[in-house]
């Protein structure tokens, strides 16, 4: 969290600070690994499956659904192209890695326990708001999708490095479960506060320099960008709360309910909506969104999970 | 040195584009071969693009393809509707190279 | 395929002095893009550069411009005074491209 | 092990997962420094040396011979020109330095135990195969090779990065020993299954994308890249019995017989042949051999040398 | 701005051969400079090639070198016969600077 | 150290080792951030800032004042320019981060104490040099720096990378004292022997490549990199004698006197005196007195602060 806020000081000064780019990539994918390896060794260890599979059909359906919302509000509060709005709209029905990773670290930090499939539900979020987003923005266009490019986009949906990655991580968590676990801790567990925190100064400066590009984008969008993780966050932990989750695995459906995409999402609209311009959606949900999330959105979707649990 | 007029093709694109160009550059039998290079940044009708660590989407790379000017120009058209509306430009100059056969 | 012709500018310039480089073109109504591609080396008057670990200062840049030839000379000539006394060079060339109003 | 598998999944959905290429390099880096290391700890610990000179010698014999039989047998099952076969028989009578940590890895998790200085006969296996795979090579050409590049190319042998590395960190180790461990050890211990597990990720991806090469290769080039190991292996396994070496040094003896190198050996051959093709012989050497001898090649020689040590 | 004619060389070639190349071109007393671009992949006689992790010895780059028509020329001739069998190609191109003295 | 030699050997011999740019890079930020976290919290837990401000006060001025010798010593010594002994002059009144961990490094094994504040004498004595080298080179020139420059390059001295990291990691540290270091050590703590060695190997590698330059550089030149430490040192050794340091403090002080900036300085110079030569005084502080204060500095000037000390 310093880290964080050490980032973007540096950023706001104009620092020649600078993470290589090559290494910063490198430590998000660590970030997932690690995420979905220790979500595997959970469930392996207490192979509680009961809520999972109501849970995992829940959360698909709040990635294909959220971006509606989105859409609405984009269109009452901003003059965005209707091809912007499907575009925002998806990042916003699915899930910031990142963010869920800081939640699940306030969560310990705070010795509040959440369900190790949580990792599951991340992945299974991540990508079915791009349909929904997608139909949106082809509402407001003449030409149809070929068929190439379904195939292309289904690939680029299915085969995403980063939902790749983690269900791969999970996957081999679980099989290997504990005796895995004890081998890679030193580097999965024990450096990932570590790790995290020169993710977090890199997260930081991004964030910064993101800053910069507000003056240009109109109040708007700000509103929407602070907006939208809260009506996310308060569908999340209704969600959560009706499928009797644990206080900390609500708070975490909410985490990801209020988070927005910037990894797999703009891959996949760079491919459907060439049109859709990436650096508007970036700044969105990479430069107000997840700092908001950061700073205020998660003590306060942990402290509304422990309220409506409690 | 004896050298022989070429056609220099430079496609700069996103890097998650690329790879659509390069299949269409390999199934053309006139072109002989390509060049990949890195871009570090941009600036065109979509805004400005610099990098950053936390995702990719927004590299590009700069693609370099010697070949004939006939080739060269039905090329520019064809990778020109690869592209339609997404992100790049197409440059065409001129090159001498002192291999004919290679080009 | 139609073209029509336009200048090609390169500026090799220190990675820490580009961003004054694109503020100027940034800020120059005529100018519709650059495409800035990483160096890993150079040798000029000021010596030898190779890539190292320990520090960027030597690292150099090469932004690439297309625009008209008029705007393209009045670039160049702006472009060597902001560089000054500072290491780089500028090129320039003729280039044709397909759509002209992108440029 | 599990890693690799994923990388090779990721790989052939085509996932856009991707490990920068700095830092697959650097990865590549700390595996042969850590594995010297630990090498040379060890020698300082026991000090017992006593076979290690006939043992070195035997090694440099193998490697300069272990290209004749894998000429021969590119001769008879491809088609392959004279110096594509002398560039491909050096590879095979090299030694690759991933598929030699995946079996310590292997043996340590079986608890068997080996000679500490078999790192050492990495080091010496590397470079010896070269000099026989362009005599074979030579042989086709009528040009000789002139004094220059004689000169280049023995540079390349001594100082090849990898040689280097491993002799130094081997030296390093032995020199310290201990007390140097106990400093290093969280980095090069308890550290290196879990970076081990991130770069056998990234040799899936690229596994999987030399397969894609494989439909054009031909045949007798894949069967040849599954035979050739197990000629070596079974070389190096009378060799090792031969010696009096441990049941686990047998198996790495015939694992780095039966391994076949994709980074000092492809670098030298660029230089000596530079007509040789490197995409066929990487791509034997790397996507056909190296899964194979992970997969199939580790368990077998451990217990083929279970067998022959009675 | 006033301009002055020269050449530029681009020479594709393996990362591992650039050195040998770039040796010709520094004891070359009339080549005032270069400067070397990485690349991320290419095709030619010698196949595709694209980056791995596993080993650098596919990695090529490019080297842009200015200079004067006849000393070009001259040049590239010697960078081919450097290259021989090895992978890689030479281009030349017209090319416009505003500092003669400098090139 | 033996890293650092392997480093300098594997460069001499000219092998193609290479650590990939990118993590070199991200490596020196992770020793920066260690070293200013870890003062950090040792300031938060012995809180005895009683002599840090006088120490300050000093380490600034000593950085102002060091410029001024080595500008003597260059224009006796060697035939540079104005503008290059300016430029050189600043290298040497600031300071290298990495000597300074070397040092600490030093003290550790040798069981040495030192003052956690130090950290932030690194902070303090990095930029003020530059001013005095820059009024110097200046003398020298008809042109002054206009207005527009003079903001650039307070920017450049107060945003530079290096030292925002070094004090906002030192800040983190002393903010979340004990309790973070216990959720970093892992990373910050255990990891530093290993991944310094890291870094030295390819600071070996570096002062080798440079060694190459010398030949051309003349004697002088080298003279004065192996005399101006010792000058420095001397200056460091008195001043922190008189401010009353530990012994390891003043070991420290004398360390940082005696080194120079290979980092901050050459990237404020690049704006500020373009016409100096950047490879120059690049060669002279990474090529010869960094390796001269890490082989014989270091344990000389331990010595001497013992004996004045003692
Ligand atoms: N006038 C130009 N000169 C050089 N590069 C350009 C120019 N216009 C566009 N580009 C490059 O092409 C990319 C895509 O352009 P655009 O599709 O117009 O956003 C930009 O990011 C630049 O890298
Ligand atoms: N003749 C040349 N050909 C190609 N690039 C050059 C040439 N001269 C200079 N450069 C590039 O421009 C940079 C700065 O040149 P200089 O200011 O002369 O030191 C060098 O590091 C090279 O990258
Ligand atoms: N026609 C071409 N256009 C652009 N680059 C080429 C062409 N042919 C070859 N190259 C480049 O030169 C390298 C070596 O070519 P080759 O020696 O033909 O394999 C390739 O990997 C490409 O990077
Ligand atoms: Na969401
Ligand atoms: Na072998
Ligand atoms: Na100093």
């Amino acid at each position: 969290m310093l880290c964080f806020l050490l980032g973007v000081i540096a950023g706001v000064v104009r620092s020649d600070l600078e993470i290589p780019e090559a290494v910063a990539r490198a430590l998000a994918l660590y970030l997932i690994f690690a995420i979905g390896f220790k979500g595997g060794v959970e469930v392996a260890r207490n192979g509680e499956l009961g809520p999972l599979l109501p849970l995992l059909l829940v959360a698909a359906g709040l990635s294909l659904v959220l971006p509606l919302p989105a859409y609405a509000l984009l269109r009452v509060l901003t003059r965005v192209s209707r091809t912007d709005a499907g575009a925002i709209a998806a990042h916003y029905g699915s899930v910031s890695i990142v963010t869920y990773v800081a939640a699940t670290n306030f969560l310990q930090s705070h010795g509040i326990a959440y369900e190790g499939f949580m990792t599951a539900v991340v992945a299974v979020m991540e990508t079915p708001a791009i349909l929904t987003g997608l139909l949106l923005a082809r509402a407001g266009e003449r030409s149809g999708i070929d068929a190439r490019k379904r195939r292309e986009l289904i690939h680029e949906i299915l085969a995403n490095g980063s939902v790749v990655l983690l269900l791969g991580s999970f996957l081999i968590g679980s099989v290997t479960g504990s005796e895995g676990l004890e081998r890679l801790a030193p580097v999965v567990v024990s450096g990932f506060p570590g790790l995290l925190c020169f993710f977090l100064l890199d997260m930081g400066l991004l964030v910064a320099r993101r800053f910069a590009g507000f003056r240009t984008m109109g109040l708007g969008l700000v509103v929407f960008g602070l907006l939208m993780p809260l009506v996310g966050a308060s569908v999340g932990l209704l969600a959560g709360t009706l499928l009797g989750l644990s206080r900390g695995g609500v708070a975490l459906l909410a985490t990801l309910a209020g988070s927005a995409s910037y990894i797999a999402v703009p891959a996949a609209m760079r491919l459907a909506l060439p049109r859709a311009n990436p650096s508007l959606s970036l700044s969105l949900a990479l430069g107000i969104t997840f700092p908001f999330n950061l700073v205020i959105g998660i003590p306060l979707y942990g402290a509304a999970a422990g309220w409506l649990a409690g | 040195m004896e050298t022989h007029r070429r056609k220099r093709l430079e496609i700069v694109v996103e890097k998650r584009r690329a790879p659509a160009i390069l299949e269409y550059l390999d199934q053309e039998p006139a072109i002989t071969g390509w060049t990949m290079l890195p871009c570090i940044g941009g600036r065109g009708h979509t805004g400005t693009r610099l990098p950053e660590g936390a995702t990719d989407v927004l590299d590009t790379v700069l693609i370099l393809v010697v070949t004939s000017e006939e080739v060269a120009r039905r090329t520019m058209a064809a990778v020109l509707e690869l592209l339609e509306e997404f992100v790049g430009v197409v440059l065409m100059s001129d090159v001498e190279v002192a291999r004919p056969s290679h080009f």
